[in-house]
């Protein structure tokens, strides 16, 4: 997608300017710039929809309504004007503070989590919707997320209260232990698919659901399990919300937080929970992939009726709309469980992670991998493809056609 | 050169921190009012609980000492604020054993059905309150819902939704209205099938049972030597309730019902529908006991409210006890007596010279007893273990501070 | 961006060519060199034990940026191979310096533990 | 829970100087003990298998003393009386205790009487005691940390004494 | 290339600047928060030099686990009196001009290859990424599929990949996880957690907390606290 719209921006500009650079610079320039201000709306809009959603979820669990009187009847607008009521809030910092520390670490959460969306696809081949397409992305986008864990431990710290540094403190064990569980999941659908590309990943699970590496053998469905538990734990929902576990810690590490910087911690969150979810999608859940075969992709009747062009785009956007739609029932998912269990403590947290997900996790990988390897033609110990490396290394001789990226790493399935 | 360590004042520990002092309260979600727990930790590992109470003393006896019996009748009210009918209650029974007096029947079966109700919303708190202490919200917000109702019924019996100052010596302000009982009986019969749904929620709950079993567990010994009472000293196993083993003058108010004391006998609690079993992890005295306990009375405080119903409707006369003169002059004497409330054995001790107020009106308070426990308790547990022994406890700090 | 008038002013500068000639392996190689001397002086000035670590830690990246820059096959020039050479020793030393790090900390909290410091320049006695 | 009727010959019986006077009461019986030997009493009643009070209900203190000279007659001679109700949760037994002290030991100086504390035998005492202290003033000897519980550390005077004043001022607060 | 340059520029700027700030500042957890940007921006250059592997795991292990433990290390021992410990500035002065001829040294000797200098760059489009994680995970099982083969017809695998130094690494790394927890747990005298007795007398490590941090006694009470094997012989 980049280098469409990169083209696309930089015949503007160049008409606009008057003149095409050899460099293409400025197309560069506005298309990383568009599709920032993209990832930024959806993860700030999400953001918005999220708090609503959760706040009506809650409601309805707990026999209420949930907000129901800014804008009109379902109360849309409400996390409009709570946003309003936090920009006006006072921007309260404790008389003790590293005032540099409290005032950066709820940028540092929210920077982690968008750039983690940075190699998210949104939608598979021909029309990646993707900002960066990384051969890494799926190690990229949870070492990313892993980073959200400043922000929590700066403010804990910093924050001079006892309180926020309990939750810092525990935040930093439970995020550095989780993360080992959930890298050790997301493995086992780079090793189905041969590759860590999202693209590729997503692509291999085409054709409806029982073609998804939920249901490609017992042990990934257990580790789909895991990694959902882990994957929770790691982005503070509850049940392991203890860096902000309001019984216990009062507000945990943002206890001395208010208004804006306040609220930026909740978007952030509540963009690490979709990217989670998204990333579940797509590692697990047929990413943009019908739960029946749509043919939306290429070759199918969307492009035969409309052309590979406007076909083709179409058939993405609807795959981004399906794979939202399978985010989006994730987080709804991670919601009801919020506001129907009790919280985990700090010991049985570890435990959790330490004595329980951990092995599974490696035995359900152990599990897939002997199961893949048993399958007819499932063995990935196909001739490499060298010559093809090279040549791609070498660089524009053999650039293949622009939004052709060759699939070559994947596995035995199709 | 031995290795190996001898001394038991010398531990291994994973990574030492260095010890905090930590004010839990009194503005703390979770100390359930205005207590203030003083926390030495060590890492997240509490070494000492000290608590500091009196946040909110109105040195209510001393007010008592200055009114007229009948009216500190609200200023018990606002002692256990959760279960204001049960304090009215032990207050009246006090002064009535003064008097010598005892109510007609359909007074008795009155306050027998307000006093049950009573316990039955103050439960409800407890275990709302209880899950909200544990990081589970939704139980609270049911457990208000069904609360409602019972207030309810409060307000349409007394016009009062928290401090009813209805039970008063010699009876009851007024008589219930034309078809309370009716809209009782139907509210009971809404709320009692909803209750294995908090059993479900919550008492049966995996993480529920993680986070209580084994906490805080306060052996009867040590339970009895506390002065503890109500459900935490029977989840302790004692097996002890006023309602059956209370002075005379109290008992004979539950005279001709058919009830059992909540306690664990020979490993087994009696047999209640629809309550889960108790896990195999949870220990005598912990405090999912207590918890279950609480439950288990709720069931139980259903059923002695329609037999009360039952009860009341029989009965012939419609004399439901009229209040004592509000100047009438007491009998020389002194008086203690102990009624079985929500949270425990709440005390009056009445000491009278013939003048229409009290020279000495002092109440032993059960949620005081209950709390001193904590610091016993609390020690060597972890920070998040504070609340939910705290909320097992289910202390009311009107009551504690008085 | 970066287009500098370098005919006439520049070449007089030591180490012009940073700015005006293309991004090659030497310059990441200063980038290298920068990260390694901050470490030195910092495991050299710092009397916190985690100050010493953490210079520690910044030499093993100034020594990774140059693994890396010299394996790049886009820096040097040579498309020939992957350059992966400078990666998987880049990864080796990632992996060692976590396990250094692992070790440095239990030493650290050991120390801290046993003599109640964390400021190197008070432990005088190899023993306790 | 009844009272044991033959408790107060028991008592008498054993310790014969211990008991200053019994009462069988109108209402609720109680005995009145000697404070010099209160502290024996209590661990016997504790202790003895027979009796085996286990359970310290509570405590509470009650100044006799008034400035009214209508009232004079019914309150007697000014003194502070200490009420102990113990239970016997197993046999359903109760019984009340009395220590009669005088207001101060020392008036001159306000200090207050003393009476050995019972937290060893019931840990209920140890808060009781500490009310009894911050709110009548009673000092208990050999009591394990005795404070002032419900009011402020630095609060001046025990409040449920018949003679309290409120203060008019506490830090800036109007008192009346 | 401009936007290469650009950014290397910006992420070169990023990692020496942080990297100057860690040494600069005194206070140890402003330096873990510089390191940790410095390290980001180090995993920057990285992805800028094609080595997108490498930037990812500097990211997920580098700052996301190693600089995290060493924060909870930070914040295990930031006591106020160790929190700015600052250096004499004899000690300072001397290590700046080490530092100094140091880096002077290293970079002159950098642009003195000139193969180095980036005067014949490859050109890249900046649409695509290098794939290296499949070359890399073949490398560590011994195939090197990236290079080519000396003659046509050999096989590809006869090339040695780092298969024994990725063995050796992970049982490294296991060892020493192992030794690293082993190291961390230490002993010490009763302290207040297994004091039971409220009335027992506080422990010689209470005493030690209370006494004056700075003063030398408290480093000897310590040590004979804390070495229970000659107490014990």
């Amino acid at each position: 997608m980049a280098v469409t719209l990169n083209r696309a921006l930089d015949a503007l500009t160049g008409w606009l300017v008057g003149s095409i650079g050899d460099d293409a610079a400025c197309g560069y320039a506005l298309a990383a710039i568009l599709q920032a201000g993209m990832l930024l709306n959806l993860v700030a809009i999400s953001g918005l929809v999220f708090i609503w959603l959760e706040r009506k979820i809650a409601g309805r669990i707990q026999d209420r309504l949930g907000p129901t009187r800014t804008g009109g009847r379902f109360g849309w607008l409400q996390t409009i004007a709570d946003g309003l009521k936090l920009l006006c809030k006072e921007d309260l910092m404790p008389g003790k503070a590293d005032w540099l520390l409290f005032r950066l670490a709820p940028y540092i959460g929210l920077a982690a989590s968008l750039s983690a969306f940075l190699a998210l696809p949104f939608s598979g081949m021909p029309h990646p919707f993707v900002a960066q397409r990384l051969d890494v992305a799926v190690f990229f986008v949870l070492a990313v997320l892993g980073l959200e864990v400043f922000s929590v431990i700066l403010a804990g710290y910093s924050s001079a209260s006892k309180w926020s540094l309990f939750g810092a403190m525990r935040e930093a064990a439970q995020v550095v232990s989780y993360e080992v569980p959930l890298g050790l999941c997301a493995v086992t659908p780079v090793m189905l698919a041969g590759s860590m590309d999202l693209v590729t990943i997503g692509d291999a699970q085409q054709g409806g659901f029982w073609n998804w590496y939920l249901l490609h053998s017992p042990f990934a469905f257990i580790t789909f399990g895991v990694y959902f538990t882990c994957a929770t734990a790691s982005v503070n929902r509850a049940p392991f919300d203890l860096a902000e576990a309001e019984s216990e810690l009062v507000g945990g590490f943002h206890t001395e937080y208010s208004g804006l910087r306040w609220s930026l911690f909740f978007l952030a969150e509540y963009g690490s929970m979709m990217l989670v979810s998204l990333l579940a999608a797509i590692l697990f859940l047929g990413g943009w992939h019908g739960v029946l075969p749509l043919g939306l992709g290429s070759g199918g009747w969307l492009e035969a009726l409309l052309g590979t062009g406007i076909g083709g785009y179409l058939g993405a956007l609807l795959g981004l709309v399906l794979l939202l739609t399978k985010g989006l029932l994730l987080v709804i998912f991670m919601m009801w469980a919020r506001w129907s269990l009790p919280r985990l403590r700090i010991d049985q947290v570890m435990t959790t992670c330490l004595k329980y997900c951990t092995p599974i996790a490696a035995v359900c990988f152990l599990g897939a991998t002997l199961w893949q390897a048993s399958l007819p033609n499932g063995l990935l110990l196909r001739p490499y493809n060298a010559e093809l490396l090279r040549a791609q290394a070498a660089g524009p001789v053999a650039t293949p056609p622009a939004d052709v990226l060759i699939v070559d790493t994947a596995g035995g399935r199709p | 050169m031995q290795t190996s360590v001898e001394d038991p004042r010398v531990l291994e520990f994973d990574v030492r921190t260095d010890e905090m002092l930590v004010n839990m309260g009194p503005q703390h979600p979770s100390t359930h009012g205005v207590l203030r727990l003083v926390l030495r930790t060590d890492g997240e590992v509490v070494s000492e609980v000290t608590p500091h109470i009196g946040y909110l003393h109105r040195c209510a006896e001393k007010i008592g000492e200055n009114l007229a019996v009948r009216q500190w009748i609200p200023y018990t009210d606002r002692m256990d604020y959760l279960a204001a009918m049960n304090m009215n209650l032990g207050w009246s029974l006090a002064v009535e054993k003064l008097h010598g007096y005892a109510p007609p029947e359909r007074g008795r079966h009155l306050r027998v059905i307000i006093a049950e109700l009573g316990r039955i919303a103050s439960h409800l708190v407890g275990m709302g309150a209880y899950g909200l202490d544990l990081g589970s919200f939704s139980p609270f917000l049911y457990a208000f819902r069904e609360r409602e109702k019972i207030l309810d019924l409060f307000e349409q019996a007394c016009g009062a939704r928290l401090t009813y100052s209805y039970l008063t010596p010699g009876g009851a302000t007024a008589d219930l209205p034309a078809g309370w009982t009716t809209r009782c009986l139907k509210m009971l019969d809404e709320f009692e099938p909803i209750l294995p749904e908090y059993h479900t929620l919550l008492t049966s709950n995996a993480i529920f049972v993680k986070r209580t079993c084994k906490v805080g567990v306060l052996t009867a010994d040590r339970a009895i030597s506390y002065g503890v009472s109500g459900p935490v000293l029977r989840g302790s196993g004692v097996d002890f309730d006023l309602r059956r083993d209370g002075e005379p003058c109290y008992t004979q108010m539950y005279a001709g019902y058919d009830f059992q004391v909540i306690v664990e006998r020979a490993g087994s609690y009696p047999a209640t529908t629809g309550a889960p079993p108790p896990p195999p992890e949870a220990v005598l005295g912990d405090s999912w006991h207590r918890f279950y306990v609480r439950m288990l009375e709720v069931v139980q405080s259903i059923s002695l409210v329609r037999q009360a119903i039952a009860l009341y409707e029989a009965e012939e006369g419609l004399d439901h006890g009229q209040p004592f003169k509000l100047g009438a002059k007491l009998p020389v004497g002194e008086t203690y007596l102990e009624t079985e409330a929500p949270r425990g054995q709440m005390g009056f001790y009445l000491v009278s010279l013939g003048q229409p107020n009290p020279w000495r009106a002092r109440a032993r308070s059960s949620s005081f007893c209950n709390l001193s426990v904590i610091g016993e308790i609390g020690r060597g547990c972890l920070i998040a273990d504070i609340p939910a022994i705290v909320g097992s406890l289910d202390i009311v700090m009107g009551e504690i501070d008085r | 961006m970066l287009a500098l008038p370098s005919d006439t002013l520049l070449p007089l500068l030591p180490m012009a060519s940073l700015l005006t000639s293309p991004i090659g392996v030497a310059h990441y190689l200063v980038v290298g060199a920068v990260l390694f001397t901050a470490g030195i002086v910092c495991m050299a000035t710092k009397r916190n034990l985690l100050g010493v670590l953490m210079g520690v830690e910044l030499v093993l990246n100034g020594a990774n940026i140059n693994f890396v820059a010299i394996g790049s096959p886009y820096l040097r020039g040579d498309a020939a191979t992957l350059g992966l050479d400078g990666q998987l020793m880049a990864l080796f030393v990632i992996v060692l310096a976590a396990a250094e790090a692992a070790v440095a900390l239990a030493i650290a909290l050991n120390f801290y533990n046993t003599v109640g410091t964390i400021d190197v320049d008070r432990a005088s006695q190899l023993r306790g | 829970m009844q009272h044991d009727p033959a408790i107060s010959e028991q008592l008498r019986e054993r310790f014969p100087e211990a008991v200053v006077s019994a009462s069988p009461g109108p209402i609720d019986p109680w005995i009145e003990i000697a404070p010099e030997r209160l502290a024996e009493v209590a661990a016997w009643l504790k202790n003895d298998p027979a009796q085996d009070y286990d359970y310290l209900n509570g405590l509470c203190v009650i100044d006799y003393f008034t400035a009214d000279k209508k009232l004079a007659e019914a309150v007697g001679a000014a003194r502070l009386v200490v009420v102990y109700h113990l239970s016997n949760l197993s046999r359903k037994r109760q019984l009340t205790l009395k220590v009669t002290l005088p207001r101060w030991a020392n008036a001159a100086s306000e200090t207050p009487p003393t009476l050995p504390s019972l937290a060893a035998l019931w840990a209920t005492a140890e808060w009781h005691e500490c009310e009894a202290y911050d709110l009548s003033g009673v000092e208990f000897t050999n009591h394990p940390h005795l404070r002032r519980i419900l009011c402020p550390e630095d609060w001046v005077g025990h409040p449920l004494r018949k003679d309290y004043q409120m203060p008019l001022e506490y830090h800036g607060i109007r008192g009346r | 290339m401009i936007w290469h340059s650009f950014f290397f520029a910006l992420f070169a700027a990023l990692a020496c600047g942080f990297a100057l700030a860690v040494v600069l500042t005194s206070n140890v957890v402003r330096m873990a928060f510089y390191l940790v940007l410095s390290l980001s921006a180090t995993a920057g250059l990285y992805f800028l030099a094609g080595a997108d592997f490498v930037g990812s795991m500097q990211l997920m292990i580098y700052v996301g686990g190693t600089l995290v433990l060493l924060i909870f290390g930070v914040m295990l021992t930031a006591q106020e009196e160790f929190i700015r410990i600052s250096t004499r500035p004899a000690e300072v002065a001397l290590a700046a001009m080490v530092g100094l001829a140091l880096l002077i040294l290293l970079s002159s000797a950098a642009f003195r290859v000139p193969a180095w200098r980036g005067d014949t760059p490859a050109e890249r489009s900046l649409a695509l990424t290098p794939q290296t994680v499949g070359p890399i995970a073949m490398a560590l099982l011994g195939l090197r599929v990236d290079q080519a083969p000396p003659t046509a017809d050999s096989p590809p695998n006869d090339r040695p990949g780092y298969v024994l130094i990725f063995e050796i690494i992970s049982v490294h790394l296991l060892v020493v996880l192992v030794g690293a927890a082993y190291l961390a747990r230490g002993r010490i005298g009763a302290n207040s957690l297994v004091r039971q007795d409220p009335s027992q007398p506080a422990s010689d490590l209470d005493d030690l907390a209370d006494a004056d941090p700075s003063g030398s006694e408290l480093l000897e009470a310590s040590q004979t606290l804390d070495s229970p094997a000659e107490t014990g012989a």
